[in-house]
């Protein structure tokens, strides 16, 4: 029942050498039982961001309305958010079931049995029932975790913040625990702002992403909108792994000019470039199909330097038989190729991606309509 | 420092040679070198029966232990020899008649004579009450003046370091100097104390004089003393609880009396305890500052402790064996405190 | 002081010499220097320890003295000192201390002095008391330097003036408590000044009212450990009421300083002190005897001379027995006694010397002496009972005559303490 | 700019931020700091008085209020100058056992720590050892006073054995000093072993195995890589034994015995100073206490920050 | 010029609660100039057995030889062997070149100037010749790590052994010195044990890799035999993310019969199962095919619960619509599917593995002749 507001919310921090912007002049709406997936790399200010939302950090500007109702001044205890922190932040003293009603006992007037009941259904919930009398020492990283979340759970807040809760737990764990998650929220329906540094959690999770650098918003969208259509070189090359290989061109005479290459461009790229000369074309690793002989203009001989084989899949490290530049590839995991051999790598017209090389803004994203957009399966 | 080691590591090993000197402790007296040369294929396919018996040795007690031995044993046996041999011979005087001037105990008669007595010495109880008197107030209140002298300063204060300066500035001075002080301060006729409860109406009191309040005013004058002491143990405690914990708990919904009272103080456990025991150390060892108030062993009446009953039997009366059994009871309350916290020490893996 | 080879040496070949008296020093003695440890380290008992010292150099050769002073705690630090280095087999050539039972605690350790006593005719010289107390399993183990007389009060007189009270009245307790009543009605003085910081002196008032309330013998049994209950009750029931009623509000944590202090000052009437105290009064500016303070025998005790020695002792294994031997007759010789004790505040032991350089209250205190009918020994100082009676009466007044007075407790306890 | 003018805006800005600090400060921030300043005073008001009474005149001790500074007339630096010439031979003993206890028994104690912390050999032998050490720092002495006199008076004799040295014309009582030499090292051992422990508790394991796969023996690697890392917990260590054998009276008091001994240290002149049978001279009390409190002192003020972390440890 | 051999090792810590086997009889052998990489889950014994190597954890039984000599009671120092760290265990008080020259000091009598010679060409080597007067504390990790490994490879030790030297990187990072190590190691020919808990290390770092579970030694053979045909379940499960699907199964009358569905089985396959009956079937999430409508025995009815984007793949979970069984697939990134859908899920016979339940043993693996396996570009 709950709808998060940020109006132009800055916060500057005050430093030895100065000023510290931590976050900067960020806006933006999550509505009531979204699922907000705030991502970006360290210090860029998420936490911070998710800080004064919870009221731990004072707002420099602008405004956090919760419901409409502006929020600034209240204090943390009397705002209705619960918050897991990446160490879970359990009270080692308390056990489960004390750290579960704590929350409860200090922000409710509860009598104490209803409070032992609430707490017994969340648990029940979350499968930690038989956990509940033991201390957060003698729990695994996930229990744990599982506790921090009924701890937040059983407030019945109007928003939960979580801030990189799943980074302590190991891979297998992490990957379990963030359907996990998902499904709760979708069964609570709570507004969530979920913060993280790992760009496949956001990917997986949110109903849409939020990249955050340096403190400034760069763009609000679904996870797929981000990944095909990103607003800027930023949001292109921090989600994906391995990431978009980046050339510095000049367009020139229709056709971009690399170090180690000329691209020709069809003519709606042209268009869409406006005029602008200083770019860097942008190809994801998987969008480059790797050919035993050269067929078109967007076929390069190049040279394989490194094989990663990865199982499934090999990355395969390829050297431009002309200049210096370099990139990565994907190929499937039973294509057999090794290092020093001679393959044409073909990039698609189709699949490229332009970015104004001075604002990082991009010009161009990979069309989808060459691949089946609706619902399809092959 | 480092030669005078090796040398002895040199005659340890030439002394010790016949039983236990492994192949490779014999090397070490010829030289670094050779010490980390690497032992040629024969000589590892026969070892000597030496280095045979330190292979087993080691092999039993850890790999390093006759090399690390070196290190820790001629200190080790000076703490064994002063401490522990001297607690020992300290307890056999005790169960001898020795008293004044003769060169040594007569250790052919040994009985429990000093306890009994002891037992029948109103003098010895009343100190001995008094020193549980005193372990548990004294701790008591200075843990608790120490803990909210840290709870104020870790509030993100400004001129945090000033205020610590000057909170733990009486922790360094000598009992001698403090004792001074606060007979000043106590002075019936002159002192603070008396002249801040004369502005509320109260008193003089003669703090010294009075002899049941004599012991409160010594405790106090010790937690003044030692608060800081306190402060810094649970600083260090409270900064060893993650910022989280308060941020959870606020944003729980705790006013911030709860969230100390029922968060933060809880987690103070660890530094609660060794503070304490540190602190009944320090109350023990409160001789010096009743010996310099008094300048004399018979401290003010009504605050005579076992420490300083010991020392008066034994150095104002020569009555040592009694002198020495009054040391064993003292020893034996300390080792009511160290016990358990070593206990304690060794599950949470610091010993 | 380092003058002297080293201590470790041996002593000098020619052991022959006489010990001699101080003024015709002969010479035969050997250059050795005698370490003498006593507490006298400020005010009047420095003084008189200079002027000792002086005595000494002036009249002896053949010795020099290091005269060592151990300061603080009464005389508690010189006693443990001794006791330290007697007990390390270092000690020094000779200390002062009481003689009396007092010795007991030195046995064993002390060694005979009888020649010195013999060669300088101490016997003809002492009085009979010096004499019986010096001695110790049938040898002379010290020889005395003067004494203190123990069962005086002093008074300041215009407050007793004020307040209208013939001092010489006051022949009995009970009459002095009376007066204290009188002076507490009539001034703002303090009836009488107690210093209480140490427990000696209350165990030293409460002899001095054993034997104004029950007279010599019972004083003497007591000490025999054969004391009546009723009066060591009395004197408790007599001092209890004293100190509760009429000692100032800070007497717990004030010493003999101060309380001399309250006398000089005028705030106070009576204080009961051996006669050191008179060293304060004749010190202090403007304050004259019978003028300004005066004198009376502890009231009950008239006829009587509590008895004080300060003497120096022999230890046996004694590190320089010739140059001792020499400081111990030049102690007992009236060069040294005069030199000592007009400063002291004491009286010299010999009855064969002039007095002349003494101060009235000296002489009388000396015509008393001389003509007292009892001269019973003290009890805190070491006189009337050994040191391990003495400390555990002092235990049982701090334990239970510190206020509050628990006269059954500390009667019990008295009793207990000398019968053992 | 003229200078007025630069004088000027320096101050406008300093009371713009001065208004600004008393702006953003909330009654509860008063209120915070109003208790520190009172808890500060209390912790100062004992150590100021009796700083202010040792510069003062019997009269002004008597005129004036005890934390009160003195009147112009009521000064006098007589009692400082009769405190130092009573208490400048102790110092100077002081110094001579306490500074070569501390650093041999911080030596000692860092030596010990490695052998018992770096090397691995079994937990369960070894614990038993470190537990025995630990209990040596809560022992009150005490316990080990009548046989301690014992030992040195009449099983070792110090005083013969260094009969060489009197001979040079140092008096015999220096034995005492080199007593307590020996005995507060073998009582700071434990204390500094400890500290020393928990600072190598916290090196890199890592390292040490890394060095021993470099080659080094033992030996090398303590020497090598262990003490020359030592230097922050040796300043701790031994600005806390200095402290602490400094200010030691019951050793002092048993071995030496006598402040009239030429090998008194300070503190035991001090504990009689100003007080005899004659009365008790406050002024001189006070400064003679702040004259031996000196070192200590200043120790605390240069290095406040690692005397606070040897005390806390 | 070593080999290193482990002979039925087996290490046991004492603890409160008794006796914790952290190696059991491992016995392998690692060839001259070979790069084995140990694997498996965190505490499962992998620095335990690296560190009896080297000599810093005694050998409670069984040996370790190096040149078949056994070294079971050689002292660290005196064994030729160097260690890389995950912390680094720099010297912090010594210059790059202090630590670099510190092994060659201690553990050889040259003198300084050779020593200063060596440390330098090695420096060269490694790219950090500028850093040599720097100390450790004023490098960034990368180069922190390529101290370490310079200090390792100064002294030319018999045995090179890494405990996770990259996990303390960052991703990026961490790629970059994978390869860089990968190639030092083959430029040196050393003998190198390389301990991860990565699987991506793992397959692309090692020329054969050792899967560790519970001390015991699961496999020892090359990453991509490891992945496709794993001896157990264990490694089945380990290697590969998303991890192998697995469902218990029973075999009768010729038919594997699971909870959810029947799964037909070819004769050969019912030859290699050998009358056991209790058994595991494992399928890759990425052998799974995704169709719109059955058309064999080996495709079953299922229905789609969570999509979870990847970018360029679709981490898709399945439910049958029998029974309560999951499983997931992997889909093209542009595949168009959400959750609520209907889909086939085709599982080729030729892609399946099958467990005996009770011992884990693989006792049939995906058949590889399906795809070529000799080297092929598509
Ligand atoms: N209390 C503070 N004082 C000063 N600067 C701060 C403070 N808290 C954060 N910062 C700075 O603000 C910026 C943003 O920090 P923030 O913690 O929000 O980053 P983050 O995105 O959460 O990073 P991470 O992923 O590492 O957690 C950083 O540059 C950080 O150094
Ligand atoms: N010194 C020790 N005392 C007791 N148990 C130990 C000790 N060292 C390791 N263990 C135990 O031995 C097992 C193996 O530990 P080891 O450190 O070898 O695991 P690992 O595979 O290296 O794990 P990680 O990936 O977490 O480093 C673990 O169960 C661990 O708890
Ligand atoms: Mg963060
Ligand atoms: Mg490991």
């Amino acid at each position: 029942m709950a709808t998060l507001e940020l109006d132009s919310v800055r916060k500057t921090f005050q430093d030895d050498s100065g000023e510290i912007v931590a976050v900067d002049d960020v806006s933006t709406a999550i509505d009531d039982g979204e699922f907000l997936v705030v991502v970006g790399p360290s210090g860029c200010g998420k936490s911070t961001m998710l800080r004064m939302v919870a009221g731990l950090e004072s707002i420099t500007s602008g405004t956090v309305s919760l419901n409409n109702r502006v929020i600034n001044d209240v204090k943390s205890q009397d705002r209705d958010i619960a918050m897991v922190f990446q160490s879970y932040a359990l009270y080692p003293h308390m056990s489960v079931r004390g750290n579960m009603s704590f929350g409860l006992e200090e922000s409710t007037d509860l009598p104490d049995d209803q409070i032992a009941e609430m707490v017994s259904e969340t648990a029940e919930l979350l499968g930690i029932s038989n956990l509940l009398e033991r201390r957060p020492t003698d729990l695994s990283g996930g229990q744990q975790q599982r506790v921090a979340l009924g701890r937040a759970i059983v407030r019945d807040p109007e928003v939960f913040l979580m801030d990189e809760p799943l980074s302590n737990l190991d891979a297998k764990l992490r990957a379990q625990m963030r359907t996990e998650l998902q499904r709760l929220q979708e069964d609570l329906g709570v507004t969530t702002v979920y913060v993280t540094h790992d760009q496949t959690e956001a990917m997986t999770m949110g109903d849409r992403i939020a990249i955050l650098n340096d403190g400034r918003l760069q763009q609000v969208a679904t996870p797929l909108e981000c990944y095909h259509e990103p607003a800027n070189q930023f949001v292109a090359g921090f989600l994906g792994e391995p990431s978009m290989n980046f050339f510095d061109v000049r367009f020139e005479r229709g056709v971009l000019v690399g170090d180690a290459f000329e691209y020709p461009l069809g003519p709606e790229v042209r268009e869409a470039l406006d005029g602008t000369t200083d770019l860097v074309l942008g190809i994801r690793p998987e969008d480059i199909e790797l050919a035993e002989t050269a067929s078109n203009d967007h076929d390069f001989a190049t040279t394989v330097d490194v094989v990663e084989p990865m199982g499934d899949e090999n990355t395969v490290h390829l050297k431009f038989d002309e200049g210096v530049e370099t990139m990565i590839a994907t190929a499937d995991g039973f294509t057999r190729i090794s290092a020093g051999d001679d393959v044409v790598a073909r990039i698609p017209a189709e699949s490229i991606h332009v970015f104004d090389r001075e604002t990082g803004e991009a010009l161009r994203n990979r069309s989808l309509d060459s691949k089946t957009l609706s619902a399809a399966l092959e | 420092m480092f030669d005078l080691y090796r040398r002895l590591s040199g005659a340890l090993g030439r002394s010790s040679g016949n039983d236990n000197a492994s192949g490779n402790e014999a090397r070490t007296d010829g030289g670094v070198v050779s010490d980390r040369s690497v032992p040629e294929p024969g000589s590892e396919s026969d070892p000597g029966p030496l280095a045979r018996v330190g292979a087993a040795v080691d092999r039993r007690l850890g790999s390093d232990f006759l090399e690390s031995s070196l290190f820790w044993l001629p200190p080790f046996l000076l703490i064994a020899l002063f401490v522990y041999g001297a607690i020992i011979w300290n307890l056999l005087i005790s169960l001898t008649d020795y008293r004044g001037f003769a060169n040594a105990p007569d250790y052919g008669n040994l009985d429990f004579e000093m306890y009994t007595r002891a037992l029948a010495d109103p003098g010895f109880i009343d100190a001995a009450v008094n020193t549980l008197i005193l372990l548990v107030a004294f701790t008591g209140a200075t843990l608790a003046v120490g803990l909210l002298l840290a709870i104020l300063i870790d509030r993100g204060i400004r001129f945090e370091n000033a205020f610590r300066t000057i909170y733990l500035l009486p922790m360094s001075l000598s009992f001698v100097v403090t004792a001074q002080f606060w007979l000043w301060m106590y002075n019936f006729n002159n002192g603070i104390v008396n002249l801040l409860l004369g502005t509320v109406g109260i008193g003089p009191i003669s703090f010294l004089g009075d002899q049941t309040i004599v012991l409160w005013a010594v405790i106090f004058a010790l937690m003044w003393q030692f608060s800081g002491y306190a402060m810094v143990v649970y600083l260090a405690g409270l900064r060893a609880i993650p910022t989280e914990h308060y941020e959870a708990a606020q944003v729980d919904g705790a006013s911030t009396l709860k969230m100390y009272w029922r968060v933060i103080i809880p987690q103070l456990k660890g530094a609660t305890i060794s503070a304490a025991v540190v602190l009944m150390v320090f109350g023990m060892k409160a001789f010096d500052f009743l010996y310099s108030l008094v300048g004399g062993y018979r401290p003010p009446n009504g605050a005579d402790i076992l420490a300083t009953k010991m020392v008066r039997e034994a150095y104002a009366n020569l009555n040592w064996a009694y002198g020495a059994a009054i040391a064993i009871v003292l020893f034996g309350m300390a080792l009511a405190v160290i016990g358990p916290y070593l206990v304690y020490e060794y599950r949470r893996n610091n010993l | 002081s380092g003058g002297g080879g080293g201590g470790g040496g041996d002593d000098g070949g020619d052991s022959g010499g006489d010990t001699t008296t101080g003024g015709d020093s002969g010479g035969g003695a050997s250059g050795d220097t005698v370490e003498v440890l006593h507490g006298w380290t400020g005010g009047d008992g420095a003084a008189a320890a200079d002027a000792l010292v002086e005595a000494f150099d002036e009249n002896v050769d053949g010795a020099t003295l290091d005269f060592n002073p151990i300061g603080g705690g009464g005389n508690q630090n010189l006693d443990a000192v001794v006791a330290n280095r007697l007990q390390s087999n270092d000690p020094p050539g000779s200390f002062a201390n009481w003689p009396g039972p007092n010795l007991l605690r030195y046995e064993g350790v002390l060694g005979s002095v009888d020649d010195v006593w013999e060669e300088n005719d101490f016997e003809e010289v002492m009085i009979q008391e010096a004499i019986d107390l010096h001695q110790q399993n049938g040898s002379y183990r010290a020889v005395p330097l003067g004494s203190h007389r123990l069962n005086c009060l002093f008074y300041n007189v215009s407050v007793v003036e004020d307040a209208g009270i013939d001092v010489d009245s006051l022949n009995s307790p009970s009459a002095f408590i009376d007066a204290l009543q009188t002076v507490q009605n009539e001034t703002d003085a303090i009836p009488m000044t107690h210093g209480m910081s140490g427990t000696w002196t209350t165990t030293q008032l409460w002899g001095a009212v054993m034997l104004g309330v029950n007279g010599y013998q019972p004083y003497m049994d007591f000490l025999a450990g054969e004391g009546s209950e009723d009066a060591v009750r009395a004197a408790f029931e007599a001092t209890a009421e004293m100190l509760e009623n009429y000692i100032s509000e800070d007497a717990s944590s004030i010493g003999l300083t101060q309380s001399n202090q309250n006398i000089i000052n005028g705030d106070a009437a009576f204080i009961h002190q051996g006669n050191w105290a008179a060293g304060a009064f004749r010190n202090a500016e403007d304050f004259d005897y019978d003028e300004d303070w005066g004198f009376k025998t502890f009231p009950g005790t008239e006829g009587m001379y509590t008895l004080h020695f300060d003497s120096f002792l022999y230890p046996s294994d004694n590190p320089t027995p010739e140059a001792t031997k020499t400081w111990l007759s030049f102690v007992g010789s009236p060069e040294a006694q005069v030199a000592f004790n007009q400063f002291k505040g004491s009286i010299p032991t010999r009855t064969d010397v002039s007095l002349d350089e003494f101060g009235p209250y000296l002489q009388e205190t000396a015509e008393d002496f001389a003509e007292a009918e009892f001269r019973p020994p003290n009890l805190q100082h070491g006189l009337g009972v050994p040191s391990e009676v003495m400390t555990q009466l002092n235990e049982v007044i701090s334990s239970e005559f510190t206020g509050p007075y628990n006269v059954d407790a500390a009667t019990q306890g008295f009793l207990d303490a000398v019968s053992n | 700019m003229s200078d007025a003018e630069i004088r000027r805006a320096d101050a406008t800005t300093r009371v713009a931020r001065l208004r600004r600090t008393v702006q953003q400060t909330s009654p509860g921030e008063v209120v915070l700091y109003a208790v520190l300043v009172v808890m500060a005073g209390f912790y100062l008001v004992p150590i100021e008085s009796g700083l202010v009474t040792s510069i003062k005149t019997n009269t002004a001790i008597i005129g004036t209020a005890p934390y009160a500074p003195p009147g112009a007339n009521g000064v006098t630096l007589e009692k400082w100058g009769t405190a130092i010439d009573a208490l400048l031979r102790g110092m100077g003993n002081s110094l001579l056992y306490a500074v070569p206890a501390t650093v041999i028994s911080a030596v000692l104690g860092s030596v010990t720590a490695y052998g018992l912390t770096m090397p691995t050999w079994k937990r369960a032998y070894k614990a038993p050892l470190i537990a025995l050490i630990v209990a040596g720092i809560f022992i009150p002495y005490q316990a080990v006073l009548v046989p301690l006199t014992q030992f040195w008076s009449q099983w070792v004799g110090i005083a013969q054995h260094l009969s060489f040295v009197w001979a040079l014309g140092v008096p015999d009582d220096y034995a005492g000093i080199v007593e307590l030499v020996i005995t507060h090292v073998a009582y700071g051992l434990p204390i500094c072993t400890l500290l020393f422990r928990t600072y190598y508790k916290t090196m890199s394991t890592e390292m040490i195995e890394s060095a021993r796969l470099d080659g080094a023996s033992l030996r090398r690697v303590y020497r090598r890589i262990v003490l020359p890392l030592s230097g922050p917990m040796f300043a701790v260590v031994l600005i806390y034994q200095f402290t602490q054998i400094w200010n030691d009276l019951l050793f002092t008091l048993v071995l030496v015995s006598t402040e009239s001994s030429p090998a008194a240290p300070v503190v035991l002149i001090l504990a009689g100073l100003g007080s005899s049978l004659e009365g008790q001279d406050f002024a001189l009390r006070m400064a003679g206490a702040f004259f031996a409190a000196l070192p200590t002192l200043a120790v605390y003020i240069f290095f406040g920050e690692e005397f606070a972390e040897g005390v806390s440890a």
